[in-house]
Formats: structure tokens, C-alpha cells, sequence
């Protein structure tokens, strides 16, 4: 059961990905990436972290994807045209990315045999035990967070409003 | 009927977004699918923590995936507005396009 | 049994609280609120260390040393901790500082009324008086380290405090640098305290002296050297004693406060503190011994010919520095101690009356044009004269019980401990002379103001008028501290002191010390006379005499020119050194030529990276890639060669 | 228990479940017209059927018989997905829905899909994915109008939802669970003494929700995404047959659900409002159905409200509707936080 929903969500995690480098239009895209949200969701639950399957949902998909595809609709720039403005993504870029996954996967093939096996009956890290952490050990770091959104918020405003002068 | 699966799946599964959200920052043309790579490799960074988390028990290792969301939330804020501003001057989004400092 | 709550901190906290919001708000706050801020915070404190004093008196055990202060530094095996100690030193100490410190702060807030900056002058007396009590309270050389700098600072800025005076600031720097030099003093001190015990705290240095004497007598010396340089520094004395006279450019109540009762005795307080190390070196001991000795000597009778009024009484002050310091020289601690206290009582009553009658005369210092102000200012004049005697060492005011006690230690340390006495004696000769001449001066004679009129319209002595209450109620007590203050007795004081200061060195308490009573009180009556030669009817058996001995005469006015030598010997100099090296070493070589190599290597790289800097986001990204590859390669590369179990390592390092 | 007997039990709850579900989407339909119409002093509809009660039949058919339109300007994948978004996020959060005592049979939940730990959360994170049916489908239009609506419903979504996430703090503080059954036994011991809108204190919280919910559900008065007069249909307007059923099917089951959510958090779910005051029943199937009677009842009578509303109270302008979100709304919620937080520690 287990092995099923692991293969069937790491698949629609894959294809978005996949889906989102295809797609020429960035709605596409944006989508694309809130299956790829959503199925890592589920992957969490899968892990036993249910708060983070949760924030995972209404976080990204919720709020930072629903900014991105407002952005996309605002700005309504249209499919992407193919430019060939870097030599170096294309030299330098692509044998790297090759480099970088074969390095990490090596990595965690190695590695991975002294790990242990994910299993549904694993138990859950529930909200309390997260809370009891974040708010205990952790408080200062969240109350630090909880400014810097604030700072997000402001600088957001600031950047996105039109010049009084021009406006 | 509950067959595990084994850990390193999962940090496969991680690297191979990881590897995909590089490899859309580096291909895609447009300023805000390259800014959605990004959060791709966010997203497979998450799940790496996660899985960690789970392997040792370590509930830190979840709180750091909290963290990473809020941070994401506040670049999306910011890196959107700034996005709609470089759009606003520019009139473009096409990330070839935008290579000048100068307006 | 319950550890005594005695809330140590407190008494160092309240006068920073003191400071804290007079500093911050005392700009917005008016006046009233400003001085109720000012002297309730002292008197709080004062208040903590009365209730201490009280809790002693019932019969508590002493020394207490704070339990779980902070720690401040801990390097290993060294610790300093901010740790507060209270013992039968500190608790003088504190009485005579947060005492005496709320009187002045009284009087202050009547002397001050008019002045400018009044929130910032109050500021400024608090932190004083909270980097004083925390080098008083210190229980290790570091943390006294920090009140002694601090009363530095506080010094400072009051002594500066007229700001829109060249004078006023020039006199601070040169307090701030002479006290430097004495730091260094200090600090060379306490590091080789470190490298011999590996502890700064006052308690452990002592069990370890005490244990087994583990350092020989030459390092002893050095240490204590060292710490008599510090202590010359803060308590104004031969080399280093020369910024005490200008720093008079502060407010009176400052010159009282700490240029005269409590942060000057700072050296004295640490030569008594440290005295376990000092009884280990009798070269150390004699140096203070005449270093104290000589500079009272040497400061009375400069203060013969000073006119200004405060002048007088800082090289006064300086003198009966000396005298404390001889006192510590000889091994009578507790006497000098005793000194301490009694002169702060009469030498911050002399300031505050001085104080009185400068506000009476409008800001007017120079005694030749003051005089006659006896009827003008009764309490002034009768709280002076009170204060005059008890520092001529008059039987039975103060000053007679606390120097007799010095000057018969001295005269029963050995030959040496004779000649000091003997210097000792003609110098309370010259005491009595200068503080007289000065009395009738000021006080008694006809008013001379009206003969200089220099802007100022008629004489001074015709608007002379006396001080608010306000002053002039810490005077009254002062005055009556000054009368009462010696009859403790030094027996009685030795005895409170002795489980931090040792064994007093009294032995023969019969005839000898009767008869050097007897004659210190006949020497002081001398004094007297040969004030009231000169100066009791008019000036001229002054004029005449001065006219004899015109070439003393101009040494001393000239203040034996060490102000100049020392110009000329180290100020010069270095400044000489230091434009050398401003101008040629840091201005040509290293600024322009480091500029014309940064120039060219930055010009040069620029060349060369520019190309790379295409602006293409996908190419920054291409080499950010290749660069997280390589990184990510060179880290694993153990464990993808298979030479070493880096897997391992982590999986176990996580665990 | 075996994967086919989890399976086999799964699907029937779920199937009647949803036939439930939907046949109450459709009759909330009919309570909304006639009782609009008697607040308007109109009879409503009264022909198809005795007082009309076959009438939502009547209008499915016609949706579903009628021809389906697709403009040629828009944006095809999304203009098809967007409505599947919309009603299948409205029909997912019933799923955690508990509507009846804890009753087990071969060891599975009776009257709940599935009994979640984290329940609550489910509800807002599938809330916040309801977002993209309304503004994919604006988008996808390719019309001003839908545009317009689907960006005032998005950002009032996105508006409100703070509000309505933050004003049920206070019942999770109360209940120190996310779970929404947790969250109904807590208010089970003393009725309605102990429901959270008044034993519980959250009275505040409880309006606070109501009208963030209102909101949240585009509904009167904060109907602007469809408001009429200035954007013809709002963001379905270029939606016919049945798009334009799912979408209207999603309002209701949203509206259905959000009165699920209020009963269950704040009115003690289906817990009698007499509490102990009553004897436990002895009879099996009055054990069984007087808690569905009375959740269903508390469900009901939200809906009433919900109409009552509609019929009663004009229309907010938008800067009014966002000015009174985002000042009002979100710091009560806070300040109800606070101070709940200081209750449940220092008394």
C-alpha cells in the first residue's frame, strides 16, 4: 500500500516537473507545479509529518502559487519565445546539471544502504510534538521569521507600487 | 499489503526535482518560470529534510521545512513585486531580454 | 542557615537607573522631575547599603560575596565573573561614597539651578556614582577594573561639563590621558596577576598568598608597582598628579564629589584592598611610602601660593592624598583608610563651602577679591571654619584623629618611617598655614572685590549673599561629620578593619603617641599663627615676606614648572612621533601606495572578469550550477571514491 | 481488517455520502428561492411538484440537457479544468466531516468519511486550492468581466481566509486538538453550556467566522465576484450548461459546508443542546439518530441564516469589503487569539 501511493505520487511529482519544463505557457507551468506541491504533500503524509503535509497545501499551493499564477494573469506576457541569449547555460549549464545529478545520486545510493525503511505504521509526528518544539526551543528563530514576513509584506508594497510621479 | 519503501527512495525522488528545478532555471525563458524552478528546488530540498526527518527521528527536521516555507513565502512576496517592477520598466520577461543594469 | 538578602546589585543598579532615565528623557522632563530622579536614586542605594551596614551592626558575618553572579569571561580555566563582595572596607567605603555622594547630589541640585544641561549634569553624577559603587563592590581586579575606568569616564565628562569652555575640555583630556597612563599601570599589573595566580578574584589571590607565598619578592614588587602607577593615576599623586588641579574647571559639587572625596581615593582603596600582595614587597612599600610622603610635601606648598580658591583646596587634596598614601606605606591601612573617611568628610565640606561662596559671589574665584564674607555668609563661614580645623588636625575635630594615627605609624616604622614623619609634621605645619590663609582670605579681613572692578560692576561681597538651604543643609551635616567623624577612634576603626586589612601596626599606644599629639596640635596652632602673621590684619607682612623670598616664591607660583617639563620631555615628542607617522609612514607609504596597488590589481581583475559579467541571468545560473557541482564533488569525493566510510561518518555524526 | 472489507465499506460510505451531499446542494437551492421569495413577498417556485419540491430536479435536467457553449477566445485546458477545481475541492472537504456519534463498525468510523487528526486543517488547505477554480476559470475566459470577478473573488478568498483561519484558534486552543471530533467532545458534556459560542466564550470568534465565511462562500452581502449590475455574471459569465452547474453546485456545497464547520466548532456539533440534562438513550436508534438530528438541524438552520441574509442586506462596495477584512476582521481574530490564549493559561 505503502510502495503503491509512494510510486503513484513520486510519478505525478515527476511528471509535473516534467510538465513544467515542457509547458511554453508560465500558467502551464504554474500549475504543473502545484501538482508537484500537492503530490509532495501527500508524500509527507506518507512520512508522518501531517502539519507539514497541511502547511505544504495551504502555504505553497494556496498562497505562494496562487500569487504566481496572479502575476501570470496580470502580466499576461503569453507563451515563452525561444531565445539564444547564454552560450554558457547551454556549455557550461547543462554538463553540470548532468554532474550534479550523478554526483547526488551516487551520493545517496552509497549512503542509502544504511538507511532505514518508510513504512505507513511508522507513526506520526503530530502537530503538539511540532508545536512543542517550535515554540519552546525554536522560539526566537519563529518570532524571527514572523518579522521578516512582516519586512516581505512591506518591501512587497513598496516594489509593486507605481510611482506616485509616473502613476 | 503495507510494503515499505526504502528510505533513499525518496532522497532520489528529491534529487531528481532538485536536478529538473536546475535544469528549468537554466532553460526556461520566462523571469517567473525560472522563479517557479526555484520553488521546485525548494520543494525538493523539502522533501529531502522531511525524509531525514523521518529516518532519525528527528522533529527538527520538519520545523526546518516550516522555516523554508516562510522564507519561500516572503521571496515569493518579494520576488514577484520585484518581478511586476522589472515588467513595468521593461515591458518584457523574457530573461534573455533582461541583461542591462541600465534602464 | 539563610544566605543575608543584601541585594548587592542594587546599589550599583538604583544610581544607573538614575542615569538611564535622566540620560535618555532628562532632556524633555522638567527640572523638578529631573532632580527628584536624581537624588532618589542615590538615596535608594544609600538606603541598600545603610541596611547592610544595619544587618553588620546585628551581628552578620562578613565578607559576603554575592552568590551566582554572572559570568563575564571564562577562558578556560580563567574566570571573571560580575560578582559583587561586601566586606568591612567596602562597607566604609560604600557609607563614605553613596553618604557623602547624596549630600553633594543635594547640594548640587541647588548649585546647578541655573546652569545649562542640568538634566545631563545629573546624568553624569549618577553613572558616577554607579561605576563607583561597582568598583568599590568589585569582588575581582577586572570588574574594579571597569568602575575605575568608568569613574575615568564620569570624570571626564563632568570636568568637561561647561562644553562651551576650551579651558573646561582641555582639562578633561588631560585628566582622561594622565589616567591612561596609569591604566596601562594597572592593566600590565593585573596581567601578570593572571600569569602568577591564573585568577584576578581578591579572595583567591589571597588564599593563595596566604596558602603558601608562591610568588618570590621580586615579582611581587613588579606587580605592585605596577599597581602603584595605577593607583598614582587615579589618586593624583608624584608622577601623575597633575591633572588634578585643572580638572577644578568641573563644577564645584564635582570637585567635591569626585575630585576630592571619592573617586581620587580610588588608588588608596586599591593599595588596601590589595595589601595582602603589598606586605610581600617592602620596596613597594616604602616607593608609597615616599611617593605619599613627597607629594604632600610637594603639593602643600604650592597650595601656599595659589590664589584661586579651589586651586587650594585641590592641591590640598593632592597633599592629603599623600598622606593616605603614606599611611598605606607604613602598613597602617586602617589609618589610612580612616583618613580617607574623615577627609572626605571635611575635604568635600571645604569644596561645598568653597562651592557656597563662589555661587555667592557670582561665579567669582580669586581670593583676592573675596574677604569680609563672614557677615554676609554665617553658615558658610561657620560650616568652613569647622572644616578648616578638622584638616589643620585641630584636637577634636576629624582630621586630628585620622592624620595623628598616619603620623604615628610612620614615626614608629623605623628610620626611614622617622624622616617621613618628620616631612610629614612640616607639611601639616604648611596645612594648617595654607587652609588659614585661605580662611581669612575669604572670610575675615575687609572685602576687596570693589578694588577690581573688571566688568563684573561693584564688589562681589556688596551682593554676597548666602546659599539656598537647599546647600546649605549638606554643609551643616557635613560639618558635624567633619567635628564628629574622628571619635570612633582608630583603635576602634583598626579593629572593624582588621579582617580585611591585617593587624594594625599600633603597638606602643603610651607616652610616645601622646607626645606626638601633643606636638601635632602645637604645629598646627603654629600654622595658624603665621597665617594670622601674614594674612589676619592686612596684606602686607604677606607682601613683605613674599618680597624676601620672591624667587620660592615664583617656583611655587610656577608650580616648580612640571606642567612645562613635562611638556617638553613627553608631550612634545610624541607628537613629534606622531606627525612623523601620520604624515610620512601612514599618509605616503601605506594610504597613497596601498591606493595605487589597490587601484591597479582591482583595474587589472576588472579587465579580465568583466567578460564573464554578461548580465544573462541563464549564464549566472549555468556557472552557479558547475560551481554547486564542483563544491558538492570535492565534499563527497571520499565517499564516491570509496576512500574513506564518509557515509558512515555522517550517518553516525547524526546520530 | 482486510483491505477489500476497508475498501468495499469505503466506497458505500463515500457513495452515500455524496448522493446525500448533492441531493442537499440541490434542495438548499429550493429553501434559497422560496424563502428569498417570501422575504420578497413572492410565492417562489410552487409548480413543478407539491410546493414546488421537485423543482431542483426540474433544473438539473435543464442544465444538463442544454447545449454547451465554449467561446472561441479562451484558453481551452484551463476553461475545462477550472470548474472540475471548483466542485471537486467543494465536494472534498465533506470527506472530514463527522456528523454523528462515534460509532464503529468492524472497527471503521460510521458518519464520517475519515476521522483525521488534523481535520481542521484539511478544511483550509482545501479551501485555499478553491481558489484556482474561480481564478483559472476568470482568467481562461478571456472576457473583462470574468477577469474582473475572478480577481475580486481570489483576492476576497484569499482576504478572508486569514480571518476565517484565525478565528478558529481560539476553539483549537480550547479543544488542544485539530481533530474535528476532539473538537466536538470538548463541547459534549454540558450542551449547550459548554458549546464553544457561549460556554466556550468564542462568541466573538463565532461572528468573526460568519461573516468571514460569508465572505469566503462569495456570498451576500460580499457577493461582489458576481455582482450583477457591474460585471454581468462575474467570473462564470462565459460559463453555460454544465460548467456553469458545477460552479453553482460548488457555491452551495460550500455554503453546506461552512455550515457543517461553524456547527461542528462552535455549536457542538451533534450534540443535544441539553447535554447531560437528558438521560443517555436507551433505545439504539434514537442513540443513533438524534445526534444526526440535531446536526442536521443546527446545519439547517445556518442555511436559513445564510438566505435570511442574502434577502436582507445590500451589497459592500470592494474597497468596503477589503478595508473591512483586513482592518476589522483580522485583527478581532487576533485579539480574540490573545486573548482566549490568556483565559485558557491563567484561569
Amino acid at each position: 500500500m505503502h510502495l503503491v501511493l509512494f510510486l503513484i505520487f513520486a510519478l505525478f511529482a515527476l511528471a509535473g516537473a516534467a510538465n513544467l519544463l515542457l509547458q511554453k505557457h508560465p500558467i502551464n507551468s504554474a500549475l504543473s507545479l502545484i501538482v508537484v506541491m500537492s503530490s509532495l504533500a501527500v508524500l509527507y503524509l506518507l512520512l508522518g509529518a501531517e502539519f507539514l503535509a497541511m502547511a505544504q497545501v495551504i502555504v505553497y499551493a494556496g498562497a505562494i502559487m496562487v500569487l504566481f499564477t496572479f502575476v501570470v494573469m496580470l502580466l499576461n506576457e503569453g507563451r515563452e519565445e525561444k531565445t539564444w541569449g547564454s552560450h554558457a547555460a547551454r556549455v557550461v549549464g547543462f554538463p553540470a546539471v548532468v554532474a550534479l545529478l550523478a554526483v547526488l545520486a551516487s551520493a545517496i545510493l552509497r549512503a542509502g544502504r544504511h538507511y532505514g525503511m518508510v513504512s505507513l505504521s511508522d507513526g506520526i509526528t503530530t502537530t503538539q510534538d511540532l508545536s512543542r518544539v517550535l515554540f519552546r526551543d525554536l522560539l526566537l528563530p519563529f518570532e524571527l521569521t514572523s518579522v521578516l514576513i512582516l519586512i516581505a509584506i512591506l518591501g512587497a508594497v513598496a516594489l509593486a507600487r507605481k510611482d506616485d510621479g509616473n502613476a | 499489503m503495507n510494503t515499505p519503501v526504502p528510505a533513499d527512495w525518496y532522497l532520489l525522488l528529491s534529487a531528481a526535482l532538485f536536478t529538473m528545478g536546475v535544469i528549468g532555471f537554466l532553460s526556461k525563458r520566462s523571469l517567473i518560470t525560472v522563479f517557479m524552478s526555484i520553488e521546485l528546488m525548494l520543494n525538493a530540498v523539502n522533501l529531502s529534510f522531511v525524509t531525514f526527518a523521518h529516518e532519525w527521528h528527528a522533529v527538527k527536521g520538519q520545523i526546518f521545512v516550516f522555516f523554508v516555507m516562510m522564507v519561500a513565502a516572503a521571496e515569493a512576496a518579494v520576488g514577484l513585486a520585484i518581478i511586476i517592477a522589472i515588467f513595468r520598466v521593461r515591458g518584457t520577461l523574457t530573461v534573455d531580454q533582461i541583461d542591462r543594469m541600465k534602464l | 542557615m539563610n544566605e543575608p538578602m543584601l541585594f548587592l546589585p542594587l546599589i550599583a543598579l538604583f544610581p544607573f537607573a538614575g542615569f538611564l532615565l535622566n540620560g535618555l528623557f532628562g532632556s524633555r522632563l522638567p527640572k523638578a522631575i529631573v532632580s527628584t530622579i536624581a537624588l532618589l536614586f542615590p538615596l535608594l542605594s544609600f538606603a541598600v547599603v545603610a541596611r547592610a551596614a544595619w544587618m553588620v551592626h546585628g551581628g552578620m558575618l562578613l565578607p559576603v560575596a554575592e552568590s551566582g553572579a554572572p559570568t563575564w569571561i571564562a577562558v578556560g580555566g580563567f574566570h571573571v565573573g560580575f560578582q559583587f563582595v561586601l566586606d568591612q572596607l567596602s562597607l566604609v567605603m560604600l557609607l563614605v561614597v553613596t553618604g557623602v555622594g547624596f549630600l553633594i547630589h543635594l547640594y548640587s541640585v541647588g548649585y546647578m539651578e541655573h546652569e545649562q544641561g542640568y538634566w545631563r549634569y545629573f546624568a553624569y553624577l549618577n553613572l558616577f556614582l554607579f561605576f563607583m559603587t561597582v568598583l568599590v563592590l568589585a569582588g575581582n581586579y577586572l570588574l574594579m577594573f571597569v568602575g575605575w575606568e568608568g569613574v575615568g569616564l564620569a570624570s571626564y565628562l563632568l570636568i568637561g561639563f561647561y562644553i562651551d569652555r576650551k579651558s573646561a575640555g582641555d582639562a578633561g583630556k588631560k585628566a582622561f590621558v594622565v589616567n591612561r597612563v596609569g591604566d596601562f599601570g594597572f592593566l600590565i599589573g593585573m596581567f601578570l596577576l593572571i600569569a602568577n595566580f591564573g585568577t584576578l578574584n581578591f579572595h583567591r589571590i589571597g588564599t593563595q598568598l596566604a596558602g603558601h607565598p608562591a610568588i618570590s619578592g621580586a615579582t611581587a614588587t613588579l606587580i605592585c608597582l605596577c599597581l602603584i602607577l595605577g593607583a598614582t593615576g587615579k589618586s593624583a599623586q608624584i608622577p601623575l598628579y597633575i591633572w588634578l588641579p585643572d580638572a577644578m574647571e568641573g563644577p564645584t559639587p564635582v570637585s567635591a564629589l569626585i575630585h576630592a572625596a571619592t573617586m581620587v581615593t580610588a588608588g588608596v582603596y586599591m593599595i588596601a584592598r590589595t595589601h595582602a600582595l603589598f606586605d610581600l614587597s617592602p620596596t613597594a612599600m616604602m616607593v608609597v611610602a615616599v611617593v605619599g610622603t613627597a607629594t604632600a610635601f610637594f603639593a602643600a606648598t604650592v597650595a601656599m601660593v595659589q590664589t584661586d580658591i579651589k586651586r587650594v583646596l585641590a592641591y590640598s587634596t593632592i597633599s592629603q592624598l599623600g598622606y593616605m598614601f603614606l599611611g598605606c606605606g607604613v602598613g597602617a591601612y586602617s589609618a589610612a583608610v580612616f583618613h580617607l573617611m574623615t577627609h572626605a568628610f571635611f575635604k568635600a565640606l571645604l569644596f561645598l563651602a568653597a562651592g557656597s561662596v563662589i555661587h555667592g559671589l557670582s561665579g567669582e574665584q580669586d581670593m583676592r577679591r573675596m574677604g569680609g564674607l563672614r557677615k554676609a555668609m554665617p553658615v558658610t563661614f561657620w560650616t568652613m571654619t569647622a572644616a578648616v580645623l578638622a584638616i589643620s588636625g585641630f584636637f577634636p575635630f576629624a582630621g586630628f584623629f585620622s592624620k595623628d594615627a598616619i603620623l604615628a605609624a610612620a614615626f614608629q616604622h623605623g628610620t626611614l618611617g622617622k624622616a617621613l614623619w618628620t616631612v610629614g609634621l612640616i607639611t601639616a605645619l604648611l596645612t594648617s598655614f595654607y587652609m588659614f590663609r585661605l580662611w581669612y582670605l575669604t572670610f575675615l579681613g575687609e572685602s576687596r572685590g570693589a578694588a577690581h572692578q573688571d566688568g563684573h560692576g561693584d564688589g562681589h561681597a556688596a551682593h554676597a549673599h548666602e546659599s539656598p538651604w537647599i546647600m546649605l543643609l549638606p554643609l551643616v551635616v557635613l560639618a558635624l561629620l567633619s567635628v564628629t567623624g574622628g571619635w570612633i577612634g582608630i583603635e576602634r576603626f583598626a579593629g572593624f578593619l582588621e579582617p580585611v586589612t591585617g593587624q594594625a601596626a599600633m603597638v606602643d599606644a603610651g607616652h610616645t603617641e601622646l607626645f606626638l599629639s601633643v606636638l601635632a596640635v602645637l604645629v598646627a596652632a603654629l600654622g595658624w599663627f603665621l597665617a594670622h602673621l601674614f594674612f589676619g590684619r592686612d596684606g602686607e607682612a604677606a607682601a613683605q615676606a613674599a618680597q624676601s623670598l620672591a624667587p620660592i616664591r615664583r617656583l611655587l607660583q610656577g608650580k616648580y614648572w612640571i606642567d612645562e617639563i613635562y611638556t617638553a620631555l613627553i608631550v612634545r615628542p610624541v607628537q613629534w612621533l606622531a606627525r612623523f607617522v601620520l604624515g610620512w609612514l601612514g599618509e605616503w607609504t601605506l594610504v597613497r601606495g596601498s591606493a595605487w596597488l589597490m587601484s591597479g590589481v582591482v583595474g587589472l581583475s576588472g579587465e579580465l572578469l568583466r567578460r564573464w559579467q554578461s548580465g544573462n541571468l541563464r549564464s549566472y545560473a549555468a556557472w552557479l550550477a558547475a560551481g554547486a557541482a564542483a563544491l558538492l564533488l570535492f565534499a563527497l569525493a571520499g565517499t564516491l571514491l570509496g576512500l574513506n566510510g564518509f557515509a558512515d561518518s555522517i550517518h553516525w555524526a547524526v546520530r | 481488517m482486510q483491505l477489500w472489507m476497508f475498501v468495499v465499506l469505503s466506497v458505500v460510505k463515500v457513495a452515500v455520502v455524496l448522493v446525500i451531499f448533492l441531493t442537499a446542494v440541490a434542495y438548499t437551492v429550493l429553501l434559497e428561492r422560496k424563502l428569498v421569495g417570501r422575504i420578497q413577498n413572492r410565492w417562489g417556485p410552487t409548480r413543478v411538484g407539491p410546493f414546488g419540491l421537485l423543482q431542483p430536479l426540474v433544473d438539473g435536467l435543464k442544465l444538463f440537457l442544454k447545449e454547451d457553449i465554449i467561446p472561441s477566445g479562451v484558453y481551452r485546458p484551463l476553461y475545462l479544468l477550472a470548474p472540475l477545481i471548483a466542485l471537486s475541492c467543494s465536494l472534498l472537504s465533506i470527506a472530514v466531516i463527522p456528523f454523528g456519534e462515534t460509532m464503529r463498525w468492524h472497527g471503521m468510523r460510521l458518519f464520517v468519511l475519515s476521522d483525521l487528526n488534523i481535520g481542521l486543517l484539511i478544511l483550509l488547505s482545501v479551501t485555499s486550492i478553491g481558489v484556482y477554480g474561480i481564478a483559472l476559470s476568470g482568467w481562461s475566459s478571456n472576457n473583462k468581466y470574468s477577469l474582473l470577478g475572478s480577481l475580486r473573488a481570489s483576492a476576497q478568498m484569499i482576504s478572508y481566509e486569514l480571518a476565517l483561519g484565525l478565528s478558529l484558534v481560539g476553539v483549537v486552543l480550547r479543544a488542544q486538538s485539530l481533530s474535528l471530533t476532539d473538537i466536538v467532545k470538548v463541547q459534549s458534556v454540558h450542551g449547550i453550556a459548554s458549546w464553544n459560542v457561549f460556554g466556550g466564550g468564542q462568541i466573538f470568534a463565532f461572528l468573526i467566522y460568519l461573516m468571514a465565511a460569508y465572505a469566503e462562500t462569495n456570498r451576500a452581502p460580499f457577493d461582489l465576484p458576481e455582482a450583477e449590475t457591474e460585471l454581468t455574471g462575474g467570473y462564470h459569465t462565459e460559463y453555460s450548461s454544465m460548467k456553469f452547474a458545477m460552479f453553482f453546485m460548488a457555491e452551495y456545497g460550500n455554503m453546506i459546508t461552512v455550515s457543517c464547520v461553524a456547527t461542528l466548532l462552535f455549536l457542538g456539533g451533534w450534540t443535544s443542546p441539553f447535554g447531560d440534562l437528558l438521560p443517555p438513550p436507551q433505545n439504539l436508534v434514537v442513540g443513533v439518530l438524534g445526534p444526526i438530528f440535531w446536526f442536521v438541524a443546527k446545519v439547517f438552520a445556518f442555511l436559513f441564516l445564510y438566505i435570511w441574509v442574502r434577502g436582507t442586506l445590500p451589497r459592500f462596495r470592494y474597497d468596503q469589503l477589503m478595508s473591512f477584512g483586513w482592518k476589522f476582521l483580522l485583527p478581532a481574530a487576533m485579539l480574540n487569539i490573545v486573548g482566549t490564549s490568556l483565559v485558557l493559561a491563567f484561569l
